[in-house]
C-alpha cells in the first residue's frame, strides 16, 4: 500500500514535467497546426535561463588571500559575488540561494520572446507546408539550439540547486499514519508538482474565461471560420506560441533542481513528450495533461523491483509499449478529437 | 429492381438522426439525381453507398450484391466510381499518370506487386489512357502536373479517370460546386455527352437546379434524412411538398 | 610475449592475411615493404587521439585532448617537460620519439562504439597513425581495442573502468593505465568497513550496461567479503534521467547504505535525487544512512555540486597529490591552461609518455616490440607510485585513491579530498581471477 | 539498356563510373600536402559513403515515394548488423551468407513493424515507428545483453571472440570477414608521385552491391508499383476510391526499404565485424532522414549525395581544429586572423553538429528539393544566361498544399 502510494507520488512529478511539455506542444499543435520538434529545446532553454541567472548573480570580483594557496601554490584568488558586496553577505547569499525562483521572473519574458521570434521568424512560413516539413525544420532547429547552448555552457550538467529552505524531504507517510520513512518525498518535488498544477490551471482558466482564450479555442476548433469573422487570428496565435514557449520554459526552470540541466535534456524529453501528446490525443489539452500524469505514474510502476523481475526490461520499454497499444486500440489517443491529423 | 437498391437505411450520429428509413432505387442507364436542402443527409447517404460509412440498419445492394462492410476500394472494384465535390486527383502526378492509375486498378485489381516492370512498356494501358484523354479533350495537357490545372480541368480529369474504369455506376457529388458559370456549363455538356454516348448509370447529388434539370431522368428529394418524393423532373418541379421543403427557400 | 595457449586464432593473428594466398598483399594499407602497420618513414611519427568531442562526455574529451597536446609538447622538448623529469625511465630525450618529431591527429568518438571505430580507422587508414589512444567509456575502449588488434597498431586506453577491458576483452595490442572496477571495490571496501562498520546492508543502483554490471559485481564481492549484506541490486536504464522511482523504495528496504554504480550524467542525477530524498539525514537500523559512489571523477563531481560533500568513492588520480610526478604535471598543465587536470587528463598523459618510452626502449615503433617493452614494465614517478604494467593482461597495477567530497572547497576545482591511498598490493588480483576470466590476450599483431 | 530509358541508363552509368573511380576522385590532393586533410579516399570512409547511400536509397523508397516518414529505420540496419555478426560468430566469416541473412531478418522485422505501424498514417505513423525503434534500441543496449542471454553484447557491441564456434571456418581463410578468401580489409595501394590511391576489396564489394540496388531502385521508381506509391503520397483518398488498396502498397514499400536498411547493416558488419547498439538509436534514424532530405527527397540520386555529404562532414569536416584554421588564415593580419578564427570556430571541428543543423534548416526552408534541386537551379541559371527561360518547365510547378498529413 505504501509502496503503491510512493510510486504514484513519484509518477506525479515526472508526470508534471511531461504534462507541462505536452501541454505546450498541444497548444501549438491545436492552435497553429504545427508539429514542433523544437519544443524539447524550449524546455532546455528554460532550464538554462536558471543557469544564466545563477551565473549572473554569481558574477564576482577577485581578491587575493595570501593565507591560502591555489593548486599551483600561488596565493589564492578568492571570489566574492558583487551581489554579496552590494547587499551584504547575508542578503546577497540569500539572493543567490533563491536564484531558481528568481529565474522565473527572468525566464517569462525571455521565453515569450523566444517563442515570438521562433513563430514569426520560422514557424509562420511552415503553416502551409506538410507536417513532415514542419517536423524536419523544427528538428533542425532543435539541433541548432542544443549545440548553441552546448557551445556556451559545455556538455556537463550544471547544478541549479533549490533554495536552502526548500531542500530536503518531508515524511508524508508519517502524516497519514504510516511508519517512519515509509513515504518520504523531496520538498522541491512537491513544489514542482503544485507549480505544474498551477500553470496548467492557469492555462485552462486563461482559455476558458478570457475572450482571448475563447477566440483561440474557437480557432482551434475551426480556424477558417474565425478568420472569416474578421478576427486577427494570426496575431493571437503568435501570442499563443509565446505562451506555449513560456510554459515549456517555466517547466524547465523549475526542473533544474530536480536534475541538473545539460544541453541534451530537451532531446531526452522530446521523444517522451511526443508519445504523451499522441497518447493523450493530438490537439486535446486535457488529454495531454492526463496522459502526462498517467505515463509518469506508469513509468514509476514499471521501475519497481516487482515489475522488473516479472518482466525484465519493462522499465525501459513501458512508455513505448503503452504508446503502441494505445495508438492501435484507440487511434485518436485517450481524448483525441475526430479529424485531427487524419485522412 | 434497379442497379442500386437502398432499403430502409438508418444512420445516427450520437443522438442526431442523419438518415431515417431511406429507400431508393437507381435504374440502369438512367441519371438519377438526389437533391435536398443543406443537412438533408445527401452526403451521409453517398458515404453509405461507397463504404465510407456503414448504416446502422438497412441494406445497400449493388447489382444484387451487398456493399455494406466493404471498404471503398472493394466497392470501386465492384463497379462504382465516385467523383468528389472538390476534385480528388493525384496532384503531384502528371495528367497522363493520373489517367493510367485507374486503368491499372481495373486491369490488375486492388494490389499487384509489379515493381520490376516498366510503366513505359505498358502499351495497352498507355493507349487506353491516351484515348480517354482524347475523349476528354485533354490530350494536350498530358504532361502537366495535375495540381497546376484549373479547377474545371481538374474536374474534367477526375471524371475522365472515373470513366476510364468503365464503371457500371458513376456517383457524382455536387460536381459543379464552386464553379464559375462557364465551367459549370462545360461540365453539364460533358456529362450530357457521356450520358448519350455510353451505357452508364449516373447518380448525382446536386444543389444547382440548373444542373439537375439539365441532366436527370429521375429525382429523389431528401429532407431531414428522409426521402420526400421520388419522381420525374417535371413532376418534381410542380410538387408542393418539394417547393415547401426546398425549392421554396431558394426560389 | 604472452605465453597463453596459442589458439587457432592466435596463430592466424600473426600470420594474418599473409598466409591466405588469395588475399592481396596487405591488410589495411601498410605498403608491402613495411615491416609493420604505418611504419613511419619520414622525420615524424603520427599518434591518433580518439576522444569524445561531441556528446555527453565532451568536456572530459576536451580535457584529455589538452593533456595529449601537453604530452606531445613535452615529448618534442617543449614546455617545462612535465613528468618527463620525474619519470623513472630516462629513455626519453625530449627529441620526439626515436628522434622523430611527434605529430598527432584527433578523432571524435561521440561515445559510440561505431563512431569511435570509424574515427580510429580513419586515423589509421588516412593519417597513418601508429598508435591510437583515448576514450571516455568502456564500451568504446573495448570496441577500439578490438579494432587496433585487427589493424595492427597499439591501443593505449584512456578512461575505461570496466573489468572487461583487461578481462574477457583483453587484447595483445591494448594497454590500460586506468584502474578498474575490481580495484575500486578492493580499495573502497576496507575504508567503508572502517568508517561505516562491518554490519551494513547495501542497496545497489546499477546502470544497466556492461560497465555497471562489472562494477556492481566487484563492489558486491568486496563488501560482502567484509561482512556487508546486499539487500537489493536494481538495474536502472542507461537513458534514465530521473531516478526518483528507484531511490524512493530504498529507505523501505531496510538498507542503510546506497551504492550508486553510475557514471557521468547518470551519476549526477542519481546522486542529486538521493540527496533530495533526504537519505543522508536518515537513521536506519540505528545507523546513519550513507551513500557511496564507487567511481568518482572530478568533472562529474562538479556537475553534482553540493551533493558530493562527504561521499566516499575511488578515483585513479587527483591533482592534490603531493608526490613529485603529480606536482610536476599539475604545474605544467595548470600553467598552460589555468586550471588543474582531471584524472582523465592524467591517465592519457601517462599513456602517451609510457608509449613513447616503450618505443625508445624497444628501439622500434613495431607494435610487437613496443608491446614487449611495455609488458612487465615497472616504473615510478608518474603520480601513482611504483607501477607495474602486468604482462598477463596489460593492466597497470598501482595505488588507488579513496576520496571523499570535500566539505569546504576553496575553489571550484577543490571538490574532492584524498582520504586514503590504497597500496597497489591490496588491489592486485591474479590474472585468472573469475571476474576477469574468459578472454584471450592472443599474440601481438604488427599488421603487416 | 537493361530495360532503362536513356536518361536513367546515363544516370546508372555515371553512378557506376563515380563509384568505381572513387578512390581517385576522393583523393585529389597529394598525400603530404596541407590539403590532404580533405582527402576522403580511404577505405573506411569510402565504404561508409556507399553503405549509407544504400540505406538512404532504401529509406527514400518509403519516404520519397509514399511520404510516410519513418523515424525508426535505424532499427532495421541494426538488426541486419546483428544477424551478420551472428553468422560470423556461429558459422563463417564469408560475407555472402551474412549479408543474405541480414536482408532476410530485416525483411521479417520490417514486415512485422510495418504491419503494425501502417495501420496509422501521418505523425501517428512516425511516432509508432519511433516507439518501435526506441524499444529495439533499449532491448539491444541492455535488456538483451544480460549475461544469461547475451544476444547483442550491449554497449560494447557484438563481436567475434576466439572461442566462438565458427563451424565452417577453416584455418586457411582470413580471420576477418572475407569473400571466398578475399579479405574485406585487403587493400592495394597505388602510389603515383605524391599521390596515393587505395583500392580496397570491401569497398568494391560495396560498390558492386550499390550498383545492383541502385539499378533496382530505378526499376522500382519507373514501375507501375512506383507510380502507385507516388499516388499514395499524393492522394490516398483517390487511391481508395479508384479501387486500389493502399495498405499492401505501403507495406511493400516499407519492407523493401527495411531490406535496404538490413543490407546496409549487413555490409557494415562485413566491413567491420562489430555491431553496436547506437546504430539503432532514434538519432541514427534521424540521420538517414537528414541524408534523404539534404540530398533530395523522391529523387534517385539525391539520397546518395546526401549520405555522402553528411558522412564527409562527420569524418572530415569534424577534424578541422583551430590549429588548422590558423594555418588557413595565416595570410591575414594577426588581429583579423584571430577574429576570423574566432568567428569560424564554433562551426567547425566539434561544432559540426551546429553547422549540420543550420544547413539542414536552410535546405528545408529554401531548398525543399535538396541538393538535387540546388543543382538543377544552378544548371537552369547557367542555361538561362544563354537562352530565354523556359516557360514550360515540366519539373517545377507550384505545389498544392495537401490537406491530409502524409
Amino acid at each position: 500500500m505504501d509502496a503503491l502510494l510512493l510510486q504514484i507520488l513519484n509518477g506525479l512529478d515526472k508526470g508534471s514535467a511531461y504534462a507541462l511539455i505536452a501541454l505546450g506542444l498541444t497548444l501549438i499543435f491545436g492552435t497553429l497546426g504545427v508539429v514542433n520538434f523544437a519544443h524539447g529545446a524550449l524546455f532546455m532553454i528554460g532550464a538554462f535561463c536558471a543557469v544564466t541567472v545563477q551565473r549572473f548573480l554569481n558574477l564576482s570580483f577577485e581578491t587575493i588571500d595570501e593565507t591560502q594557496k591555489d593548486f599551483l601554490g600561488n596565493p589564492l584568488k578568492v571570489k566574492t559575488p558583487y551581489v554579496e558586496s552590494w547587499f551584504g553577505p547575508d542578503l546577497g547569499a540569500g539572493i543567490i540561494d533563491w536564484s531558481v525562483p528568481l529565474a522565473i521572473l527572468f525566464a517569462i519574458p525571455i521565453m515569450v520572446l523566444v517563442g515570438f521570434v521562433m513563430e514569426r521568424g520560422l514557424i509562420k512560413h511552415f503553416y502551409k507546408r506538410e507536417h513532415a516539413d514542419q517536423i524536419l525544420v523544427t528538428f533542425g532547429l532543435a539541433i541548432v539550439l542544443q549545440e548553441v547552448v552546448k557551445y556556451f555552457f559545455g556538455a556537463n550538467p550544471i547544478q541549479t540547486p533549490e533554495p536552502n529552505m526548500l531542500r530536503g524531504s518531508v515524511d508524508l507517510g508519517m502524516m497519514v499514519g504510516f511508519q517512519a520513512n515509509a513515504i518520504i518525498y523531496p520538498i522541491w518535488r512537491l513544489v514542482y508538482f503544485f507549480f505544474a498544477i498551477g500553470i496548467i490551471g492557469g492555462v485552462f482558466a486563461f482559455l476558458q474565461f478570457t475572450t482571448f482564450g475563447m477566440v483561440v479555442r474557437a480557432g482551434m476548433a475551426d480556424r477558417e471560420t474565425v478568420g472569416l469573422l474578421g478576427i486577427n487570428i494570426d496575431r493571437r496565435f503568435t501570442i499563443m506560441f509565446g505562451v506555449a514557449s513560456a510554459v515549456a520554459g517555466l517547466a524547465g526552470v523549475m526542473y533544474g533542481p530536480l536534475n541538473p540541466p545539460n544541453y541534451h535534456m530537451g532531446m531526452d524529453f522530446l521523444v517522451l513528450s511526443f508519445v504523451v501528446v499522441v497518447v493523450g490525443g493530438m490537439g486535446s489539452l486535457p488529454g495531454a495533461v492526463l496522459a502526462g500524469f498517467l505515463l509518469g505514474i506508469l513509468e514509476s510502476f514499471a521501475s519497481t523491483t516487482w515489475a522488473t523481475t516479472t518482466i525484465p526490461g519493462i522499465n525501459q520499454i513501458i512508455i513505448y509499449l503503452v504508446a503502441i497499444i494505445i495508438l492501435l486500440t484507440r487511434p485518436r489517443g485517450l481524448m483525441g478529437r475526430k479529424g485531427v491529423m487524419e485522412d | 429492381m434497379g442497379i442500386l437498391d437502398v432499403k430502409n437505411v438508418n444512420k445516427n450520429f450520437g443522438g442526431l438522426k442523419a438518415l431515417s428509413n431511406v429507400n431508393l432505387s437507381v435504374r440502369e442507364n438512367t441519371v438519377h439525381a438526389i437533391i435536398g436542402p443543406n443537412g438533408a443527409g445527401k452526403s451521409t447517404l453517398l458515404n453509405c453507398l461507397v463504404g465510407k460509412l456503414i448504416p446502422d440498419t438497412g441494406s445497400v445492394m449493388f447489382d444484387g450484391k451487398s456493399v455494406l462492410g466493404r471498404s471503398p476500394y472493394e466497392i470501386n472494384q465492384m463497379g462504382i466510381s465516385r467523383v468528389f465535390q472538390t476534385p480528388e486527383i493525384f496532384g503531384d502526378l502528371t495528367v497522363m499518370e493520373n489517367m493510367m492509375i485507374p486503368i491499372f486498378a481495373r486491369r490488375d485489381g486492388a494490389f499487384r506487386m509489379h515493381a520490376y516492370e516498366s510503366v513505359a512498356n505498358e502499351s495497352g494501358i498507355i493507349e487506353r489512357a491516351e484515348q480517354v484523354l482524347e475523349d476528354m479533350n485533354m490530350a494536350d495537357k498530358r504532361h502537366m502536373h495535375a495540381a497546376a490545372m484549373s479547377r474545371g480541368d481538374k474536374r474534367r480529369l477526375e471524371i475522365g479517370m472515373c470513366l476510364s474504369q468503365e464503371p457500371r455506376l458513376l456517383l457524382l457529388d455536387e460536381p459543379t460546386a464552386g464553379m464559375a458559370r462557364a465551367d459549370t456549363n462545360n461540365t453539364i455538356d460533358l456529362l450530357k455527352q457521356i450520358k448519350e454516348e455510353r451505357d452508364i448509370t449516373i447518380a448525382i447529388i446536386e444543389h444547382d437546379m440548373h444542373v439537375v434539370f439539365s441532366l436527370a431522368d429521375r429525382i429523389t428529394v431528401l429532407a431531414q434524412g428522409t426521402p420526400l418524393v421520388e419522381d420525374d423532373p417535371q413532376n418534381i418541379k410542380g410538387n408542393p411538398k418539394v417547393r415547401e421543403a426546398y425549392l421554396g427557400e431558394s426560389a | 610475449m604472452s605465453k597463453n595457449d596459442v589458439t587457432r586464432r592466435g596463430v592466424l593473428k600473426t600470420g594474418a592475411i599473409a598466409g591466405a594466398g588469395v588475399a592481396l598483399p596487405t591488410i589495411f594499407t601498410a605498403s608491402s615493404a613495411a615491416a609493420y602497420m604505418n611504419e613511419p618513414t619520414g622525420g615524424s611519427v603520427t599518434l591518433g587521439f580518439n576522444v569524445p568531442q561531441t556528446g555527453p562526455y565532451a568536456d572530459e574529451g576536451a580535457d584529455e585532448l589538452r593533456a595529449y597536446e601537453l604530452a606531445v609538447e613535452h615529448l618534442n622538448g617543449g614546455g617545462d617537460g612535465g613528468m618527463l623529469g620525474t619519470f623513472s625511465s630516462k629513455a626519453l630525450k625530449g627529441n620526439g620519439i626515436l628522434g622523430k618529431k611527434v605529430e598527432f591527429v584527433t578523432g571524435d568518438t561521440q561515445t559510440k562504439s561505431d563512431a569511435a571505430r570509424a574515427s580510429a580507422k580513419s586515423m589509421i587508414e588516412k593519417d597513418g597513425a601508429i598508435m591510437i589512444t583515448g576514450g571516455s567509456s568502456s564500451g568504446v575502449a573495448i570496441a577500439v581495442q578490438g579494432l587496433c588488434q585487427e589493424a595492427g597498431v597499439i591501443f593505449m586506453a584512456g578512461l575505461t573502468h570496466s573489468n572487461d577491458t583487461t578481462g574477457k576483452d583483453k587484447k595483445a595490442n591494448g594497454f590500460r593505465h586506468f584502474f578498474n572496477a575490481y580495484m575500486s571495490g578492493a580499495a573502497l571496501a576496507p575504508v567503508l568497513a572502517a568508517r561505516y562498520g562491518n554490519d551494513r546492508k547495501a542497496y545497489h543502483l546499477t546502470a544497466d550496461y556492461t560497465w555497471g554490471w562489472t562494477q556492481e559485481e566487484s563492489i558486491k564481492a568486496a563488501t560482502e567479503a567484509l561482512g556487508w549484506e546486499t539487500v537489493n541490486a536494481v538495474k536502472t536504464p542507461l537513458a534514465a534521467t530521473d531516478f526518483s522511482s528507484y531511490i524512493a523504495p530504498v529507505l523501505n528496504s531496510g538498507a542503510d547504505v546506497l551504492i550508486l554504480n553510475h557514471y557521468g550524467g547518470n551519476m549526477v542525477n542519481s546522486l542529486t535525487n538521493a540527496v533530495q530524498f533526504g537519505l543522508r539525514e536518515k537513521m536506519v537500523n540505528g545507523k546513519q544512512f550513507e551513500i557511496v559512489v564507487p567511481l568518482y571523477s572530478r568533472l562529474m563531481a562538479k556537475g553534482a555540486g553540493e551533493n558530493v560533500k562527504g561521499i566516499l568513492g575511488s578515483t585513479n588520480w587527483h591533482w592534490s597529490l603531493q608526490d613529485e610526478g603529480s606536482k610536476a604535471f599539475v604545474k605544467s598543465f595548470g600553467t598552460k591552461y589555468g586550471f588543474p587536470p582531471s584524472q582523465a587528463a592524467h591517465t592519457v598523459y601517462c599513456q602517451t609518455l609510457l608509449y613513447a618510452d616503450a618505443c625508445e626502449r624497444a628501439g622500434t615503433f613495431n607494435p610487437c616490440g613496443v608491446g614487449q617493452a611495455l609488458e612487465g614494465f615497472e616504473f615510478d614517478g608518474l603520480g601513482n607510485g611504483p607501477t607495474l604494467y602486468r604482462a598477463d593482461d596489460h593492466q597497470c597495477f598501482k595505488d588507488v585513491l579513496v576520496v571523499r567530497g570535500k566539505e569546504n572547497p576553496t575553489s571550484e576545482f577543490d571538490l574532492l579530498e584524498v582520504v586514503e591511498v590504497t597500496p597497489a598490493a591490496q588491489v592486485t588480483y591474479p590474472p585468472d581471477h573469475p571476474m576477469f576470466a574468459g578472454g584471450e590476450l592472443g599474440t601481438c599483431n604488427p599488421g603487416a | 539498356m537493361l530495360g532503362l530509358n536513356k536518361k536513367d541508363a546515363t544516370l546508372l552509368i555515371v553512378v557506376a563510373a563515380l563509384t568505381l573511380c572513387a578512390p581517385f576522385i576522393l583523393n585529389p590532393f597529394p598525400t603530404g600536402s596541407a590539403m590532404a586533410q580533405f582527402n576522403a579516399g580511404y577505405p573506411d570512409l569510402m565504404q561508409r559513403f556507399i553503405i549509407f547511400g544504400i540505406f538512404a536509397i532504401g529509406f527514400n523508397i518509403l519516404f520519397g515515394l509514399t511520404g510516410y516518414l519513418s523515424f525508426g529505420h535505424a532499427a532495421f540496419l541494426g538488426v541486419g548488423s546483428y544477424s551478420a555478426v551472428w553468422i560470423f560468430k556461429l558459422f563463417t566469416y564469408n560475407v555472402i551468407p551474412a549479408i543474405t541473412l541480414s536482408v532476410v531478418v530485416a525483411a521479417i522485422f520490417s514486415l512485422f513493424i510495418g504491419f503494425v505501424s501502417l495501420r496509422r498514417s501521418g505523425i501517428y505513423f512516425s511516432i509508432l515507428t519511433l516507439a518501435f525503434a526506441q524499444m529495439s534500441f533499449a532491448l539491444a543496449y541492455s535488456v538483451l545483453s544480460n549475461p544469461k542471454f547475451n544476444l547483442t553484447n550491449g554497449e560494447t557491441g557484438l563481436q567475434v571472440y576466439a572461442d566462438d564456434p565458427q563451424w565452417f571456418h577453416r584455418d586457411s581463410l582470413p580471420d576477418l570477414p572475407h569473400l571466398f578468401g578475399l579479405s574485406m580489409r585487403s587493400t592495394y595501394s597505388l602510389e603515383l608521385g605524391a599521390w596515393r590511391f587505395d583500392f580496397n576489396a570491401g569497398y568494391y564489394l560495396c560498390a558492386v552491391i550499390l550498383m545492383i540496388v541502385f539499378y533496382l531502385a530505378i526499376r522500382i521508381f519507373r514501375s507501375p508499383f512506383g507510380m502507385m506509391l507516388r499516388a499514395v503520397k499524393s492522394n490516398q483518398q483517390r487511391m481508395n476510391y479508384t479501387g486500389l488498396n493502399t495498405r499492401p502498397y505501403t507495406l511493400a514499400a516499407f519492407v523493401i526499404s527495411g531490406m535496404y536498411a538490413g543490407l546496409a547493416g549487413g555490409l557494415m558488419a562485413a566491413m567491420d565485424p562489430l555491431a553496436g547498439a547506437e546504430r539503432m538509436q532514434w538519432t541514427a534514424s534521424g540521420e538517414v532522414v537528414l541524408m534523404t532530405i539534404l540530398g533530395g527527397t523522391g529523387t534517385l540520386i539525391g539520397p546518395v549525395l546526401g549520405a555522402g555529404f553528411i558522412k564527409y562532414f562527420e569524418n572530415i569536416f569534424s577534424k578541422i581544429n583551430d590549429t588548422v584554421l590558423h594555418n588557413w588564415f595565416a595570410f591575414l593580419p594577426d588581429g583579423i586572423e584571430d577574429f576570423v578564427v574566432f568567428i569560424v570556430h564554433p562551426f567547425i571541428g566539434k561544432g559540426w553538429h551546429l553547422t549540420l543543423g543550420l544547413l539542414f534548416m536552410l535546405v528545408v526552408i529554401f531548398l525543399p528539393g535538396g541538393l538535387v534541386e540546388g543543382g538543377q537551379r544552378i544548371g537552369r541559371l547557367l542555361k538561362g544566361k544563354k537562352k530565354a527561360p523556359d516557360s514550360e518547365d515540366p519539373e517545377h510547378h507550384p505545389k498544392e498544399t495537401p490537406h491530409v498529413a502524409e
